[in-house]
Order: C-alpha cells, then structure tokens, then sequence
C-alpha cells in the first residue's frame, strides 16, 4: 500500500479545491453566455486529481472523458488554457501542445478507451516506459468500446489503467439501469485482468489503487480495471435539470461524504489547511481561470481557420472550397 | 368519411411539441408502439421529446436503456420480429455510428434478407443539425450516408406540422424509418399542427414556397433559411420556388423533376460537407430526368470538407441565407 | 439436474448423425461446385442439437450463428429446406417460414446477439412464454454487440440464454488470442447474470444446461450465459486451410474427443444404437439432403426477384430500376 | 535520381501479390510500421495479402487481434498518436460498419480536432466488392458513404500496378486512408508492376484508355470492365476514354473536368447502390466544372437500390460489359 506523503496531499487538495472553484465559475460563465456547454466537476476531484498525482507526468499519458479537464492541473497549466479555448469554442482547444500527455476531451462515449490501448501498445512496441490512464464514465461502460478495449487490453497485456469513474448517473440514468453487474470491477473478470473497486472519495485510496496498478503495468503485468465509486454532486451539465429524477435523500448523503470536504478537513487535522490555504487556493485558481477565459478570448483564429488540419494538404476541392471562403469572407468585410 | 366527434382545428406547436404529441398519440393508438433510448423515459430525453410518456405508458413501454447505440438498433430488430413497433431513439445521429453495423447492417435489411418474413416497423429517430453549438458529433449531417443503405427510409421534416404527420407515417409504415429531427427545429421552428390524426405520406415533396424562376432544393431545417433566401427575393421581384424534399429516401423524383422542368435552374443546399452530399444525388437526378430543361449548372450550397467544427466557426460551416442567396444570384446570372 | 431420457437420446443422436452425415456431402457438393461456402459441423453436433432438444419449439426461439443450421432438425423440415436455398445462393434461403421460430444464418459476427434480447424482451412485452436462445462463436464474443446485449438483457431480466460455442478457433485465431479471461463463461459477472461452463460434448450436459437456464428464464429470473466448451474439427470453411495453423497434436486429442463418437458408444452401450440404425440415419440424411439440393435447385425465381423485398412498397426509383431490368432482361431473352 | 543499384524492372504480378509484396517493403523500409487485424499474422490473412510478414517480422508488429474491428480502429488513433504507422486490416469491408464510429468519428478528425498535433498517419485496408459469390455483407461497396467522412481519403486501385503505387503511398501518408482492394481483383487482375520503390500520388487519375466521343469514368474493378466495354465498341470504330479515379478522395476534379470537357459525354459506372453512390458526386462534380460542355446528360450505371444480393442473384446487380456498354451507346445517342 502506497500512501501519498503530506506533501503530496496537500499538493492533491490544492488541485481539488482548484478544480471545484473553477468549475463554479465557469458555470456562472456559461449562465452569462459566455462559454459553451460546462460539465461541472464536483464530485470527481479526489478520483481525477490523486490518479493524475499517481502517474509520471513526463511518461504516462492520461486520456479523459470530458469531466476531468480542471483536474488534469498536475499536467501543467496548458491544461486550463487550452480547455478555456475548448469551453470558447475555438478550434485551438483541441491542440494540447506537445509534449504533454493529456488528450483532449472526448465527446463519443467510450470511444477513449480504444485509443488508449493503442498508446499503450504503441508505448510498448516503442520500449517506452508508461501507462496510459485512461478515464470513463459508468455509463460510458456500457458501450461495446469498453468492452472490446479492455478485453483486447487483456490478450495484449497492455499497460492501461482503466479507471471508471462511477458517478452513479448516466445524465439520468441510474447505475442499476446501466447494468445489473454487481460493480464494474466485476466486468474485469471478462476480460482476464484485475479488477479494483475503491472509494473514490478518497484521495488516498485512488492514489494507491491507481500507483499499484501503474507498477503493475510497469512490470509487464498488463492492465487494470479501477472502478472508482463516488456521486456526482452537480448537475449533468448546464443543459440538464437534476432535480427532475435525482432523490433528493440519495444526494444529501452523497454531500456528507463530499470529496473536498473530507479532504480538507483530514488535512485540517493534521494541521496542514487552514482558512488561508483555502482562500489562497480559491483565489488563485479564480485569477488563473479568468486570465485563461481572457487569453483565449483574444486568442488568433485565422478568417479559413475553418479549413485548416483537415488535410496535410488541401485536396483539389478543399482548395476550391478555401478560395471560395476567403472570397464570401472578404465580401463580407469589405 | 370524417369523424364528426374529430376537430378539423389546429393548434400552434413547436416541432419539438409536434413531435411529443405524435409519440403520445401513436402510443395511445397502438399498444404495441415501444419506445427506447438513453434517457427516453424518466427524464423524458435530454430536449423532452419523449416528455409523460413514462408516465403515461409505464416502465414497460417506455425503456430507459443503457449508454448501447447499437443494442438500441440491435433490439429493434428483435422486437419487430416479436411483433412489436419499437421507436428507439440514438440521442444524438452522430451516435448512430456506434450501430452503424445494425441500422444499415440489420435494421435495412431485415426484410430483403428474409424475403418478407418479417415486417421491420422500426422508427429510429435522432436530432441533428447546427447552429446550437452543440459539442463533437451532436450536430453532424450524416443522411446522405444512410441514404446510400437500401432499405433504410430517412425522414426530415421541416416544419412542425409534418413533424406530426410524417412521424405518425414513419411509426405505422412497415419499412425501417431513419427520422432525423433538426435541433435548431426543436424550438426554432413552430407552425399550425392539425388537433386530428394527421399523415403526410413518406416519399411526396412539398412545395413551400411557389415560383418560377429558380428552384431551391432543400430538406429539413435548411427549408425556413431557404424559405426567407425565397422571401427576401421576392421582394426583388424574384420568383423563387422551395421545393422541400422531407424525406431523401423515398426520394420525390417525380416532384423535382417537376420543379427543375418548369423553373430551369435549381439550387440544392444541404448541411451536410459538399463531396458526397444528398445535394450531389439530387444534381445526378435531375441530370437523369431534365437535363435538356436545365438553362444553367445547378448551384450546391453545402458545409466545407471538413469535420463538423468546433462553436466558433460553425456559422462559417453551415449554410445560411447569404450563401442561398448568393448562389441563386450566380445560377440566375449563369448561361 | 434433468437429464435427457433414453429416448430422447437417441433422437439427439439421430440428429447428430445426420448434421454430420449432411455437413460432409454439402462439403463434397461445394467442391464440385454445386453449392457456395460451407463451414462444416463437426464438433458442434452435441452442443448444437441437445441445446435445441432442450426448447420448446413451439415457444423459443433459435437465432443461431451460421454453423447450425444442419443441426436444427428439431425445428422442422424447412431449416433444412431453407438452408439449401442459401447454399445456393436463392433468395428465399432466407425465408424460413412461419411459425418456425428460427432466424435465418448471421454473418455479421454478434449482430445476432441484440437480435435475440429484442425478441426475448419483446415475448415479455408480450406476455407470451418462451424463450430466445442465441448460438455465437468464441470470437464473435469479441464484438461490443455481445457485451451489449449481454448487459442489457441482465438490466432486462430478458429470457435469453446465451450460448458461446466455443471451438477454440475463430479462423484461424486460438482462443486464448482472443481473450486472456479464464473462461468465457467469466463474462458473465460483468453482465450480472450467472454463467456457466458446460462440456460441449457431453450432449446431456448441454441439455441439463439448457433445460436450466431456460427454466430460469421462464421463472422471470433472467439470463444465463452458458459456454460450450468443444473443438472445431474441421476446417473453418471450404475457403479455409487448418492445417496451416492447427497443431496437429491438439487435433487428435479432440478427434478422440468427438461428441458423435461419445453419444454413439455410450448409446450402443445401452443397446439404444447399433450398426443399422447408424446405417439406416445416414441413409435418410443423405436423402433429405439430395431432395432438399433437388428441390432448391428447382425453386422457381422470378426474373425481377432481385427487387422483391426491399421495401413493402417499390419507391419511385426502384419502379424505375424495375422497369429498367424487366426491359435489359427481356432483351436478354430475346 | 535514379539508384544505379536498383533496376527498373517490372514483374507480372496478380493484385494480391502487389499488395503482399507492398506490405513486405513497407515494413522493411520503416520499423514504425505494424500491421494489425483478424487473422493477418499466423494464417497470412484469410486472401494470404499480409502472408510472410509474421514470419519476417515477428508477433509484435503482425498481430492476430481478437474479432472487434472498432479495437483495431480505434487502437490505430493510439499507435499513430505513440509514433506508429498503423496499417490495420477489416477483413471484410462490410464489417467497417462495426467500427464506424472510430473510422468516421475518430481516425478521419484525429488530425482536426487535435489540430495538427497529432498525425492520422493510418492506413485501414479492406477487401470488398462483388463477383466471386461470398456471403453477406463481404461485397458491399460502401465508399460513398466513407466519402462523406471528411478527414479520410478513399483510395481504390484498378490495376496490379497502382496497386503497389498507392498502397505505398497511403502507408506513407500522413493523413488516414481507407484502402479498398476488389476481391475479384485479387487474383483476377495482374499486371507488370514495378520491382523498384513505385510511388503513385493520391488523387491523380489516370487515363486507362485514350478516347474522344465519350468518356467512361469509375474506380477499382469496375475499370476493367470499362476497358472491356471500350475494346470491343472500339472495334466498332468508337473512341471510349476510360478514366479511372484510383481514388475518390482526393478527387481529381482537374482531371474529370478535362476529360469531360474534351468528349462532351460521360458514363459513370460504379458497383454501389445507384442513390447516393459516388457516381452522384462524380456527375454533380462535373454540373459544376464543365456543364457547358455536356452535350447529353451523363449516364450512371450501378447496383441497384437494395441490399448486395445473394449469389444466384449477384450477375444481376454488379454492372457488367454489357450493361456499360447500353450506357455508352445510349449517351452517345442521346441529344
Ligand atoms: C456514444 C455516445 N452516446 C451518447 C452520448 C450522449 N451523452 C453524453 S454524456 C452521457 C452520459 C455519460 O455518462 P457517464 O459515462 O457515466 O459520465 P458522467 O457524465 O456521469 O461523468 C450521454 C448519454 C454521447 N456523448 N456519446
Ligand atoms: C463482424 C464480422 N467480422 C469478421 C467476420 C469474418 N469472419 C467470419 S467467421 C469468423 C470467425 C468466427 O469465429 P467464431 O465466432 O468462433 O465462430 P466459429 O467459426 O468458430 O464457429 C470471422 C472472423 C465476420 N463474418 N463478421
Ligand atoms: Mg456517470
Ligand atoms: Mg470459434
């Protein structure tokens, strides 16, 4: 067992209180219309933030769903600048820049977690020591990619860690609807590897569960299947009205056992947090948002931005379409 | 043969209201309509198109699923050899892909395969369509893909009344129906809906606007921007017919071959990416059944070759009145 | 635990010999070019015939791979029928006729599968009793379409019973290629239902399987996934050379395990077999068979039949291809 | 240029052979490339096109997967993002459908939606096509529905030749590439192909038959036939061009433009469905660039509009000589 040090607890809640105040204010954003669809966090900290504590940030690549962005802050502070353009809608936030070892959102459920047995072969074939992380969601398990990924994860011995981030819901979609399996660790039987379930409201326990499987991959022993069980404290996204089918008993229960909160006062204990760590922390990841919404606010976008990596090389009819665009635009402006 | 209990009145809806009324009223009508989907049932589907049906018809007729596309399709075709009517819905058309290999695979074949043994009254409905800045692969025109699959029906009303009519055909037909419903229709689009039973057969374009200049071809929400691209012309003195397709399969040959005839000069706009677009088969029909009526090439309006784009230059991807303007200016000037 | 009576072991045999007797002409027509491709039976006989001995045929329904048709007797005359109608390439090879409760062959490895959670939830639906038993390949159990139907059905509590054939080759891919699980029957745990291991050569073990899972099912509890553990004998397909990849070795040892053999001696032990009644199968299998080539070869075709059956109705495009081929066809025969 | 050390020899081979040979060169030449699939390492393939290259090239890059084409699609995105050259193989392109959602939703926008940060350098191969009798689903021609995936270029070689050539190329190039080998080419097609490196650029055409009345245009096996259909109405004293695309994306619009131009008549001819099949792009491509030119309306000749047939009935669906042949004279006739 691998416990994280104080140090590295403290490092883990200041991601975690980082992570929920930004998801706050971009909420309040995407209320004033200025950014796109937000997927808030609150929940997910313990679980996003202590895996990624757990990983070599320099050789291991984490691959995310869609909630984890603001978690990811330990992969750098591109993380947060490129997911402010995302969250704009500017085509930018796509590209995280080379070398860091986060890909970009992914929207198509599941689909993830064949890319990320693919880094991890590839890894391999190119005796490069790391893991691929790859995170999704309950309801994402359901999806056939899951199941081809992890079972052809097995036949490879590949180094994934696949961590199912079990938030309870689906939108609104209960976990007993989304399977009757008794947990989604069981559903690592089917493909031959261990499976792992942990509290993932505990930091701790997600950062050893995630360590040991990271050495384990390490060691040529194959992957992992981590079922984290948490509750998504939050709505769905800003699109979705919670309150039309979550019981509300289910989520006071969940709020008692609030990942940031245990955290904080754990740490509180044992003398290592206090209001002005807190506040500290709030502060600074509200000043690191807004500049981040500002830089890609005045981000370039070229006027046939629209056009460009779609190809290495503009086909015959892309290059037709191009001309034709910068024309209509320059119609446009004039 | 009119019902004298029935009203001939109309109410105003949105397409998404037309929409949820003609599940309900299908449901009520039929009691071996199922319907299933992510979502579908106690929330009533993330925009509310299946809104009181759970409520309505009970857990057994309306069936939250897991996050499966392609078990969705896949059971479909399962239920309507049980001799059920599943309308399932893929939340989003660019998630058909994962039951890419059952709705074209299975789904659009039950019947050839089986030579008629079975029936495939299967509805698979799906939003699509831009302009609501909707994350990767919500917003996706993908029809032309599923029109190039024999077998497979594909809808796409544009107005609010035909959403009800066309549903409630697509429900009873006893082929497999694709039903695309156009996101910024949902709200986006209202109009008169008849209060009675109301069908639009599958297969007979309409005329949504006359004229007899030029034709634009179109289908789904791009019909209302060429309806005001007609509009605005007219105040040009232009007369520009919109010929609304509603479904690309079966394909109303008869009705564009009609309106090419007359007018002469055609645009087609889509929303889908240009190369391999419904826009090209409906220029190769009309090169097949008017080619020596055309006094002009026929225009194409269309998204770029490119992905469907991120928010901020989604505006520059889909079609908008401008570029029908523009293009019927270029067809009107051509020859 | 129900075992098959006497006399009804003896009709599984029959049923056995015969698909064998009938799978190894059909081989010998397709090399002499009378019929398309074939994938031979044997080794399947056991699993296939006792799992259908098991139904109620007048309720279940089979909604089998493509290996099983010869072993479907039980269904009656037409599978046979029918399947030489395929084998010929004749459209109405596909048509098996009402009221049989068989679905024609699949091809798209695991389509199947949701196929059959549809029917058995819609006989639910339905009230009617019954149940639908789904045949596929060890690696067909690769495809999502079996994760995701296997886990929808365990949320449905459908009256499915899910039978994987396992051969121990998929082409030529060995099983533990195709999976690093210990069993397939360990995938059942991540649907949440029971599984079970079954020696696919025991036929009144498969029977007991069978007769188990289909009780459950009918009792409201669910779906069962059983494994039928055999070895594929022959070669994949007409189109397919084993001994390229077969170790020779692990043949023979199946060969000495060959379900045919074991029923065959097991029931001459009980004076329920002896030389004429073998004699006497083989001879009316070979006679079903070259009537059921004889009358497929004569089934009539109408000059257009390749239209029929698309749509309910022709589209305005299809009557026109239809006029267009009646016309290109009678300039044919002219 | 030219390597004194190699030759400039060619050797018959059948298409097969050209692709195997390619394979073998392709991983010899760059240690990044692996190859991946249902049955391509011990059994060689079940068509023997990735024969040899286990034994040359070991188990870690020939691999055996399990049956999950949306695994083998969606590994490649993750080997070319960790430095690889994937080149992966369906074994049947029907059987694409099953991984539809990592090829049209993953592999073809890795390189948008990531921005250039990481190279689809991918290459999907897959037999397909009609005339040799295989069961369902293993003949469908199914790129029109690819071509309308933007991001993926469609590459379809005619001959055994640019069978080598683009293969080649599409392993080395930096964008996805679906590569469609015809089944009846397989052995059915052979040819003088290069014993050198032979590069053939994606997205030029190549004339497979010089002509001046009409111009026959289509893609892969079809190109055959076509030539078939020229020879002999040439001994009839007509001049039949025959452009073969070699592949649809790119599309040489330059190409098809010129060609169109010069004759003033064309037949597209094609072995998909006939709505929504890519000879409707190829028609709609040449009402934009040369309608001017046209002196009758462009004939398309196709597979009909239902799912690929069983055998007895596949000679009726494929196009064949003489169907070609009908469209010629009656383009030729017409106007
Ligand atoms: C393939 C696919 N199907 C459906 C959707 C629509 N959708 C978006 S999020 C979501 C629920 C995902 O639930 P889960 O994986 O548990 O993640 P969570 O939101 O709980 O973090 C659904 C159904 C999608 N994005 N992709
Ligand atoms: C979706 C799909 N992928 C690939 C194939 C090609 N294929 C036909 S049979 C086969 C092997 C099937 O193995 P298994 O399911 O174990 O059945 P068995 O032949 O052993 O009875 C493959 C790969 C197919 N028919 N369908
Ligand atoms: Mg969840
Ligand atoms: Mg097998």
């Amino acid at each position: 067992m691998t416990i994280p040090s104080d140090a590295q607890l403290r490092e883990i809640l200041v991601d975690m209180v980082t992570a929920r105040t930004q998801s706050a204010r971009l909420w309040n954003l995407q209320r004033q219309g200025q950014v796109g669809t937000v997927a808030p966090i609150d929940g997910h900290e313990a679980t996003i933030v202590a895996a990624a504590h757990a990983l070599d940030t320099e050789h291991d690549w984490v691959i995310p769903q869609y909630r984890e962005p603001l978690a990811l802050r330990r992969y750098g502070p591109e993380i947060l600048e490129r997911f402010m353009l995302y969250s704009l809608g500017h085509p930018a936030g796509g590209h995280i820049p080379d070398p860091i070892r986060v890909l970009p959102n992914q929207i198509s459920l599941g689909t993830q977690i064949p890319h990320a047995v693919g880094i991890a072969w590839g890894m391999v074939l190119r005796s490069e020591p790391g893991v691929a992380l790859v995170f999704f969601g309950d309801g994402s398990s359901s999806e056939g990619d899951f199941y081809e990924a992890g079972n052809l994860a097995g036949v490879l011995n590949a180094p994934v860690v696949m961590v199912c981030v079990n938030n309870q819901w689906a939108i609104s979609t209960p976990v007993h609807l989304q399977t009757a399996a008794e947990s989604f660790a069981d559903k690592a039987a089917g493909f031959g590897i261990p499976g792992v379930k942990v509290d993932g409201n505990d930091a701790a326990a997600v950062y050893d569960a995630v360590d040991e499987a990271r050495k384990r991959a390490l060691a040529g022993k194959g992957p992992t299947l981590i079922e984290a069980v948490i509750y998504r404290l939050g709505a769905h996204t800003t699109a979705d009205d919670p309150t039309r089918y979550v019981p509300p008993e289910d989520l006071e229960a969940a709020q008692r056992d609030d990942p940031v909160l245990r955290l904080t006062s754990q740490l509180r204990k044992l003398g290592l947090w206090d209001d002005a760590a807190q506040q500290e922390t709030e502060v600074e990841a509200l000043e690191l948002l807004d500049r981040a919404v500002e830089d890609a606010r005045s981000a370039p976008l070229a006027v046939d931005a629209l056009l460009d990596h779609c190809f290495s090389v503009d086909t015959q009819r892309l290059a037709l379409q191009r001309s034709q665009l910068l024309e209509a635009r320059s119609t446009e402006t004039r | 043969m009119a019902d004298p209990f029935e009203s001939d009145g109309v109410t105003e809806l949105t397409m998404l209201q037309a929409i949820n009324e003609t599940l309900h009223a299908e449901m009520a009508r039929d009691d071996r309509v199922v319907v299933l989907g992510e979502d579908v049932a106690r929330n009533g589907g993330v925009f509310r198109a299946t809104e009181g049906l759970y409520e309505k018809f009970g857990e057994h007729r309306v069936v939250d699923t897991p996050i499966s596309e392609a078990v969705i399709a896949g059971a479909t075709v399962g239920l309507a050899i049980a001799g059920l009517v599943p309308v399932a819905e893929i939340q989003f058309l660019g998630f058909s892909y994962q039951a890419m290999h059952q709705l074209a695979g299975q789904v659009a074949r039950l019947r050839y395969r089986t030579q008629g043994r079975y029936e495939p009254s299967i509805t698979i409905r799906a939003p699509f369509g831009g302009g609501v800045r909707t994350p990767e692969l919500h917003s996706d025109s993908l029809e032309a893909q599923f029109a190039n699959v024999a077998g497979l029906k594909v809808v796409m009303p544009a107005t609010a009344s035909d959403a009800k009519g066309l549903l409630a055909s697509s429900i009873r037909d006893p082929d497999p129906v694709l039903f695309l419903e156009p996101l910024r229709g949902y709200r986006g689009i209202r109009g008169d809906v008849p209060d009675n039973d109301h069908l639009v057969p599958l297969g007979v374009a309409r005329t949504a606007r006359e004229g007899d200049d030029i034709v634009i071809i179109t289908w789904s929400y791009q019909v209302e921007l060429a309806c005001r691209a007609a509009d605005s012309l007219r105040s040009e003195g232009l007369s520009v017919r919109v010929l609304d397709l509603r479904s690309i399969v079966p394909l109303d040959i008869g009705a564009i071959t009609e309106a090419v005839s007359h007018c002469g000069r055609a645009v087609v706009v889509q929303e889908s990416c240009e190369t391999g677009g419904f826009a090209s088969e409906v220029i190769a029909t009309i090169n097949d059944g008017c080619f020596w009526s055309l006094e002009a090439p026929v225009a194409r309006v269309s998204g770029y070759d490119v992905p469907y784009p991120v928010g901020m230059l989604e505006d520059l991807y889909v079609p908008d009145e401008a570029r029908i303007i523009a293009a019927v200016r270029r067809t009107l000037e051509s020859g």
